[in-house]
């Protein structure tokens, strides 16, 4: 099988789809492998790497695509690039298949088979392909950091001659992947934390990690694990008990997420000026429009004082370990799908079925939801 | 009569406590062989058997003593064999310090 | 030999057993524990036959010779899985020997026509009753635990008020029998079987998970019946030793019903209507429990053992205890490792957020493709709280959830430790087959107090 | 006494001089204080906090300074500001005094006594006046935190279903109080942390932070618990052991200064090339020159990969906590200094004599040294 | 009363006594165990008075009275802090006791010119040499420790040689007179006489601060000249309540000598050029020495306890221990905060970072003047690994580097104990004058070992 | 005779290794009150005093026999006295658990 790598285009995007210790791997199963001139370089593959691995580089996207069986890319195609892909092709990559109508049916016509990421099953046996972990993971992790930098205070608590320094105080609202690791992360810098979560399973999770959860009583879980969203009167609890709540915090993290919704409105403008002035909140649901309501994705903004992040596509900010990652799970992804040398698009198979957007010419993504 | 059996009382009582206080806290493990190891001390009715059968009062009491000393015997012997091979699982390691 | 060297010879074999018992209680010393305990019965051997008006030796000679050699043998071919009911078996050989001394006393003052003082007399007839209640209880036990017959308690309606009466019966009649000296041999065999019959009824009405508690008692019994006899026949050592087993071994009994978390009352009397130690499941799969003094000397005993933490420890937050019982494995010799699954938890890497919290060092953290290899040369796995991750239906069983995704090896170590609160499924709901494999020993409790007991059991060996 | 705050103008100085609850204690001991509008507003102090610890507010250096006795400042005068002080008051900031000539002329012009923050005694007693510490136990912690956040990796290890992540490798160069305090932020957030430094005793130091300490056969311990310049023999092992150690480190904080000198150089262009991409270096004596050769003191680059930053000023980027700590400094000086209501410049001080380098219309500074 | 009662009450007593001293060893249940003893003496003294041939009671009671009232008057003056020497003189009475009936015992049968049994001779010697041992080496302990004689080791040249002699002597003599039934008068009195020098000669050379375990090892000698008394007077309760206390105030000398990390022979004959337990400064301030186990029944049974944390305990990395060492005290009902000294460690924070590690909530932390306070209600103060941050010279001494530096004021607390490795100064190179302030007791080792000691001590409490 | 001496050696013994058993652990604090109940318990001369003093077998026997019963006495009283009144630090803490 002929596996080609792009290189990404879209602003932010700084990962790669396949990390050279995958492609090696992939080599090692008698795959070829070209990658794009430059394609890890933002993550720190450099090209030396990839062809240490064995996989040869291409300057195009022409180049690279020709005669390719399966495309890896972290970001949709551009539409161009979607009309230059070889028909039969399997194309493995994100593909925000519910904004991404035009894209869907250049692939179709294009006779691609192309595989959303972002639509990997939450189940046991699907996580090592589950993509929206891994790099929620490093999301959790870096909106810790983004935001213990940017607070006009230490997080841990020390005592010196110079005075006391209280602990910050960090508040994770939503604790799923990401928000569990934003846990742990604020926890090891020292913050006294807490998080709260409509899903009321998530209680047990976010104390075996050390923290204290804050209690609301709205319950709101949904199908297969996610949250679904709240009715009036549960938002109203809900908003309550986070402005009684939020008032004292020093760093916000907001990872609270519906699939396929846009984010819950949890932090309203009052609560944010109810805060103290110096301290942070990092919505990392941002792109999603956001948890709070003085959020403007892609930028930092002050208001009264408070500094309100809303970040975009913060995996891609650690590009190295999130690209490794992504190119784990991708590897996990062929493994489960490749037999005898080749992809088998099956659409029978519990993973591989729900992923397919585009098959045999035709858009199957809405008809299979 | 009854001052030597008192004094039999005495180290009766004395050896009782000595058995409490012997045994203060044995790991499951040892449960079993300890148990058996006990057993086999209990043998020692050996000695008394031993006096039934060589004492010579008739055959009745020469049979009864001899199947005594078969019965006690096979408990001493049978009894501190099997305690030693359950204990040879407690073999120190060599890297122990 | 004079008798004065009799007494100091019994004398240093009293010693050496009490020597021998002490040391028998602690894993360090057992070994030697029994040898010179073993050293002390032959001492009283030795000195018994030189002592004594001893004047037909062949008998006592082919006696010895028989016995020694069924001894022996018995020994040898036991499997080591039989030991609680041949331990049983020789008690019961202990108690009959008893009864025999004391009955072959009793005879023989019949027969020569002696008047035996009051508390000879009484004691006769304790090492009888006492000779046979053990003999006939031991059998039962031993019966019951190489299933010749049901290992399920038998209870019938008025039980208990039975054993009184027969109980009852017994004391009459040897009450009987001490005061009209002159007496017929009829109450005699009377007491004799009544006493027998004791011993059955006793023992049927336990369980044969009980058994081993039960086996203990009678052993205790034993003791006594060997003191009762060095009584009738005023030897100090027959005294000193039957009392010594006689008060440890009730002492061990006791030991032994704490950790089964009952008590001797209830191991005895309550299995009228009673429950076994092990847990059943639905498809009649047992799962073997096991107590924290045990799982503590297992694990000071291996030489390898891998740790496997799951969500159950983050649950309890026993971090630092795991790391504590690490350092002390590691003082007494062993090697630690930890083995991290990569979905151990509830998040990427949650295991290792917990473990570096209590400070365990990279270098001893392995991921699941490092380390599956190694499980097999593992003495102890040892699986904290996990559940999923561990699950052998991943690999064998097509129809469970989690078919497929790899899992750690935990079943293919020489043993296996569970620690867990109950049988609770994990995160994908389904039942371990692990827990009910015979390797695997179930350690029920919060992981933070399960670890904080195997700690302390641990410092203590 | 009345005391004059004033606001900052330096670039990227976001600190105040004293914080609000040090204008409360000293309003409490019957002083007045006079601060500038906004003097506070960028280290997340608002004029209303000063205005309710019973401070006046003015609007301009004139107005603040007009029959000040003591005037507190985070960073030196600009000459201007220094000829308009009133005679025979008390300047008390940093000075940068071994750079700052005409500053000091124009302040002894003035009739000022001017006490150099920087020149504090490293003695146990003037510990809690001690600025270079609590600053750079800031920068320490900030310098740790900034190059997380740049690293194209994770710091802590993760064993996730898309494959294992090893630990961050931080190695600190310098282990005075910034150095100790990034040893313990990098173990705090799970890095294998390694340093160096030359004065012997500081290894017992790092080890007691559970770091490991990196050996090389060079010892230069001077005088007052401060390391002096290594003899030419002593730096060729100094930076063979650090180009053997540096490699493989993922990130380096480095921190080795000599006052009153350039800062050491410690990495060359080649140890930072030898480094794998994505590595970051952090260079917090970028200031005074920089350990690594790479640096460019105020900038970001990258040097084949590897991320080197040369930081300035970093203790302003968290501008509340190290205002506090800044502000109970001074509070402390003028405890210790403050006797009957007013300043005592007594030279004969073992803590105020060594820290004044004008008084009585004569320049001290170099004199007394 | 039938002897048989006798017999029967003196097991009793010997019972009692039996479980007094199992008691007596375990802080829960000791003041029981004391009464129960008490009871066991008693009955002791009323079966005795009640059975044997006694004459004339005039006497006797006078005895009692007089006795009692002595003792009792003793008892209650004694101060605390004297009670070591008190012991020694009660225990060189009860040896005094010894050699008077030993002596009597002698005398009668010299004056009734009966004729003494072997055993009777040879149990009467020995029950005079040693009961004037006894008494003797106690009342140079009580002289040492009531500081009527000097406290420190009296060695001359051939000590132990005389004493080996002396020694020799006494048997020699001891030997005569038990051969040569009609002999004299003067071997008995040289007996006495040499082994009163005996006694005072095996004591002096032993240091003033060894000497609990001195009287503890006098203590077992009463309690043998008792047991031989019994031998004597054929007495079990004596032989049995003798021979009790005979062994385990041996065991309880050793086990006071591995407190002090010594051993006992080291104590006993080592003082030919030893050191005293106490730690002694230039300036002969003497710094209190504590152990383990002391420590922790003291922590145990506080209500409040203050850890002050230093740099030592950095050093020593024992962040865990001290976690897991107060989660212990306040599972028994105390109460553990933590007072951090702005400058305690080497960098600002290190304590934080040290306790963060073990996870130690934050609102156990207190800061100088939030905590200084508190010290004064305080318990005990455990001081790990600091010294500058607890020094008062910061206080007092104006000439001093760190004096008007503010202080943890650990000198208020009610005790203290400082865990260090030995007397090394801190970070300012100063002496400390808290280590000899006569509340603290000083626990010598690395921190982590030390805890570590501690904390297993607080587990089997 | 020697067999009466031996059964008090006998019991000697086995009261010798219960006092060995019966000491087990002792924290540092309880070292002296334990002592002085031991020396207590050794009063039990007592009884031997007693005897002598009560056997009346003339004035020296009888001035040593108070004498003796003085001492002994003293070392009981005061041996039981004073060890209670160390004795009452021990008392539980309200809060324990
Ligand atoms: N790592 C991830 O990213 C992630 C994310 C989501 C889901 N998951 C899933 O989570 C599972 C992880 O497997 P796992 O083996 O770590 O955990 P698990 O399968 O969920 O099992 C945890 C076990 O711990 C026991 N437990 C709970 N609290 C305890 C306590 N206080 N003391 C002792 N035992 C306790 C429970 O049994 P008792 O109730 O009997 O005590 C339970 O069976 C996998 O199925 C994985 O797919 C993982
Ligand atoms: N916090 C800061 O920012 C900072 C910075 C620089 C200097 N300082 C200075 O450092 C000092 C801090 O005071 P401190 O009380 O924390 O520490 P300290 O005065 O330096 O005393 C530490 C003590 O710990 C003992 N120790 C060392 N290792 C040990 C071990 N392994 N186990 C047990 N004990 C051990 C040492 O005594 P032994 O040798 O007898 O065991 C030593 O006396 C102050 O003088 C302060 O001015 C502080
Ligand atoms: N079965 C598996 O092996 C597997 C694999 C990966 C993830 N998961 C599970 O999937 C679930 C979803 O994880 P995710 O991170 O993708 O979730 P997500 O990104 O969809 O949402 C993040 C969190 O926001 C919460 N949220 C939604 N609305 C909220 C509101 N109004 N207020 C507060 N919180 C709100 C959700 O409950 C969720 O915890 C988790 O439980 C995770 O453990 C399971
Ligand atoms: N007495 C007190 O109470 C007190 C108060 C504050 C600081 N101090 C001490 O003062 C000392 C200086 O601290 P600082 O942070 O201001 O120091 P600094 O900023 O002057 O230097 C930072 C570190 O760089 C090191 N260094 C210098 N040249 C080096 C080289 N060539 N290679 C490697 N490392 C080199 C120094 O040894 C020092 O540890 C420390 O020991 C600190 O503990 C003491």
């Amino acid at each position: 099988m002929r596996i080609a790598v792009l290189r990404e285009t879209a602003a932010r995007e700084r990962r790669v789809a396949l990390a050279p210790a995958t492609v090696d791997r992939l080599i090692k199963q008698k795959h070829q492998v070209v990658v794009q001139e430059g394609a890890g370089v933002q993550a720190f593959f450099p090209d030396k790497l990839y062809q240490d691995s064995g996989a040869s580089i291409a300057p195009t996207v022409a180049a690279v695509t020709a005669g390719a069986d399966l495309i890896a890319k972290v970001q949709p195609p551009t539409i161009d690039e979607a009309a230059a892909l070889p028909p039969g092709a399997v194309l493995v990559s994100l593909m925000a298949p519910h904004a991404s109508g035009s894209l869907l049916d250049a692939l179709a016509k294009g006779g691609v088979t192309a595989l959303a990421l972002e639509l990997v099953p939450r189940t046991t046996k699907a996580q090592s392909m589950d993509i929206l972990s891994s790099q929620a993971t490093i999301a959790g992790y870096q909106a810790v950091l983004l935001g213990a930098h940017r607070m006009g205070r230490l997080m841990p608590m020390l005592t010196t001659a110079a005075g006391t320094l209280t602990p910050a105080k960090a508040f994770i609202i939503g604790a799923g992947v990401a928000g569990l690791q934003a846990i742990a992360t604020a926890r090891r810098l020292g913050a006294v934390v807490s998080a709260f979560d409509v899903r009321p399973v998530v209680k047990e999770q976010v104390q075996s990690l050390g923290a204290s959860f804050v209690e609301a009583e709205a319950k709101a879980e949904g199908a297969g694990g996610y949250a679904k969203e709240l009715s009036t009167d549960q938002q109203q609890l809900v908003l309550a008990a986070i402005a009684k709540h939020i008032k004292d915090m020093d760093l916000v993290i907001a990872t609270a997420a519906i699939p396929g919704k846009p984010a819950p409105r949890l932090i309203t403008n009052e609560m944010v000026e109810s805060m103290r002035p110096g301290s942070v909140i990092v919505d990392v649901a941002a792109e999603t429009g956001g948890n709070c309501e003085a959020t403007v994705a892609g930028e930092e903004r002050s208001v009264g004082g408070v500094t309100v992040i809303g970040p975009l596509n913060l995996a891609s900010t650690i590009p190295n370990h999130a690209s490794f990652m992504f190119s784990r799970n991708i590897q996990s992804l062929l493994d489960h799908g490749v037999k005898d040398g080749a992809f088998q698009a099956n659409m029978d198979d519990p993973i591989i079925g729900p992923m397919c957007v585009t098959h045999g010419g035709a858009v199957r993504y809405g008809r299979t939801q | 009569m009854i001052e030597a059996l008192l004094g039999s009382v005495v180290i009766f009582t004395l050896a009782t406590f000595l058995g409490v206080e012997l045994i203060n806290r044995v790991p499951t493990t040892l449960h079993t062989p300890l148990m058996s190891g006990a057993n086999a001390i209990s043998g020692i009715t050996i000695a008394g058997a031993l006096i039934v059968a060589g004492g010579g009062h008739g055959w009745i009491s020469t049979v009864i003593g001899f199947l005594a000393v078969v019965f006690a015997m096979i408990n001493v012997v049978g009894g501190y064999a099997v305690t030693d091979r359950m204990l040879q699982m407690f073999k120190r390691k060599p890297g122990a310090k | 030999m004079s008798h004065a060297a009799v007494i100091l010879s019994y004398l240093i074999a009293s010693v050496l057993f009490i020597l021998g018992l002490k040391w028998l209680s602690s894993p360090a010393t057992a070994v030697r524990g029994n040898r010179v305990s073993g050293a002390g019965m032959l001492i009283a051997i030795v000195v018994t036959l030189l002592d004594q008006a001893i004047l037909s030796f062949e008998v006592i000679v082919a006696g010895l010779v028989v016995g020694s050699a069924v001894g022996l043998w018995m020994a040898r071919s036991v499997k080591m899985t039989a030991m609680p009911q041949m331990v049983a078996l020789l008690n019961g050989l202990g108690g009959g020997a008893s009864l025999l001394v004391g009955g072959g006393e009793f005879l023989k003052s019949e027969l020569v026509n002696e008047n035996l003082t009051l508390d000879v007399s009484i004691t006769i007839q304790l090492s009888m009753l006492i000779g046979a209640v053990t003999i006939a209880g031991s059998l039962i036990a031993w019966a019951k635990l190489q299933e010749v017959m049901t290992g399920r308690a038998i209870t019938f309606p008025g039980q208990k008020v039975l054993n009184a009466l027969l109980f009852l019966a017994v004391v009459v009649l040897s009450a009987y029998q001490i005061s009209v000296p002159e007496s017929l041999l009829w109450p005699f065999y009377a007491v004799v079987g009544i006493s027998l019959l004791l011993g059955i009824l006793l023992v049927i009405p336990i369980g044969g998970a009980d058994m081993p508690v039960v086996i203990s008692l009678l052993n205790s019994y034993s003791g006594i019946a060997a003191a009762m006899t060095g009584f009738v026949i005023k030897n100090d050592v027959l005294i000193i030793a039957g009392a010594l087993v006689g008060s440890s071994g009730i002492i061990l009994s006791q030991i032994m019903c704490k950790a089964m978390n009952r008590s001797l009352a209830n191991v005895l009397f309550g299995a009228f209507g009673a429950t076994s130690a092990s847990t059943k499941t639905a498809e009649g799969l047992t799962a073997r429990q096991t107590a924290a003094d045990d799982a503590a000397v297992q694990l000071a005993y291996a030489k390898s053992v891998i740790v496997v933490p799951g969500y159950g420890l983050a649950v309890a937050q026993a971090q630092h205890l795991v790391r504590e019982m690490a350092d002390l494995i590691e003082k007494k010799g062993g090697e630690v490792k930890y083995a991290i699954h990569p979905v151990a938890g509830r998040m990427p890497g949650h295991m290792n957020v917990l473990l570096a919290e209590a400070n365990v060092p990279y270098d001893k953290l392995f991921d699941m493709d490092q380390i599956n290899a190694e499980f097999e040369r593992t003495d102890v796995c040892l699986v904290i709280g996990a559940n999923d991750v561990v699950n052998p239906a991943a690999r064998t069983d097509p129809g469970s959830p989690i078919y497929g995704m790899p899992i750690l090896n935990a079943d293919k170590a020489a043993s296996i430790i569970v620690l867990k609160r109950g049988m609770g499924a994990g995160f994908a709901g389904i039942e371990n087959e692990l827990f009910f494999n015979p390797k695997t020993a179930m350690l029920f409790g919060d992981a933070k107090g399960s670890l904080q007991k195997v700690v302390t059991e641990l410092k203590a060996l």
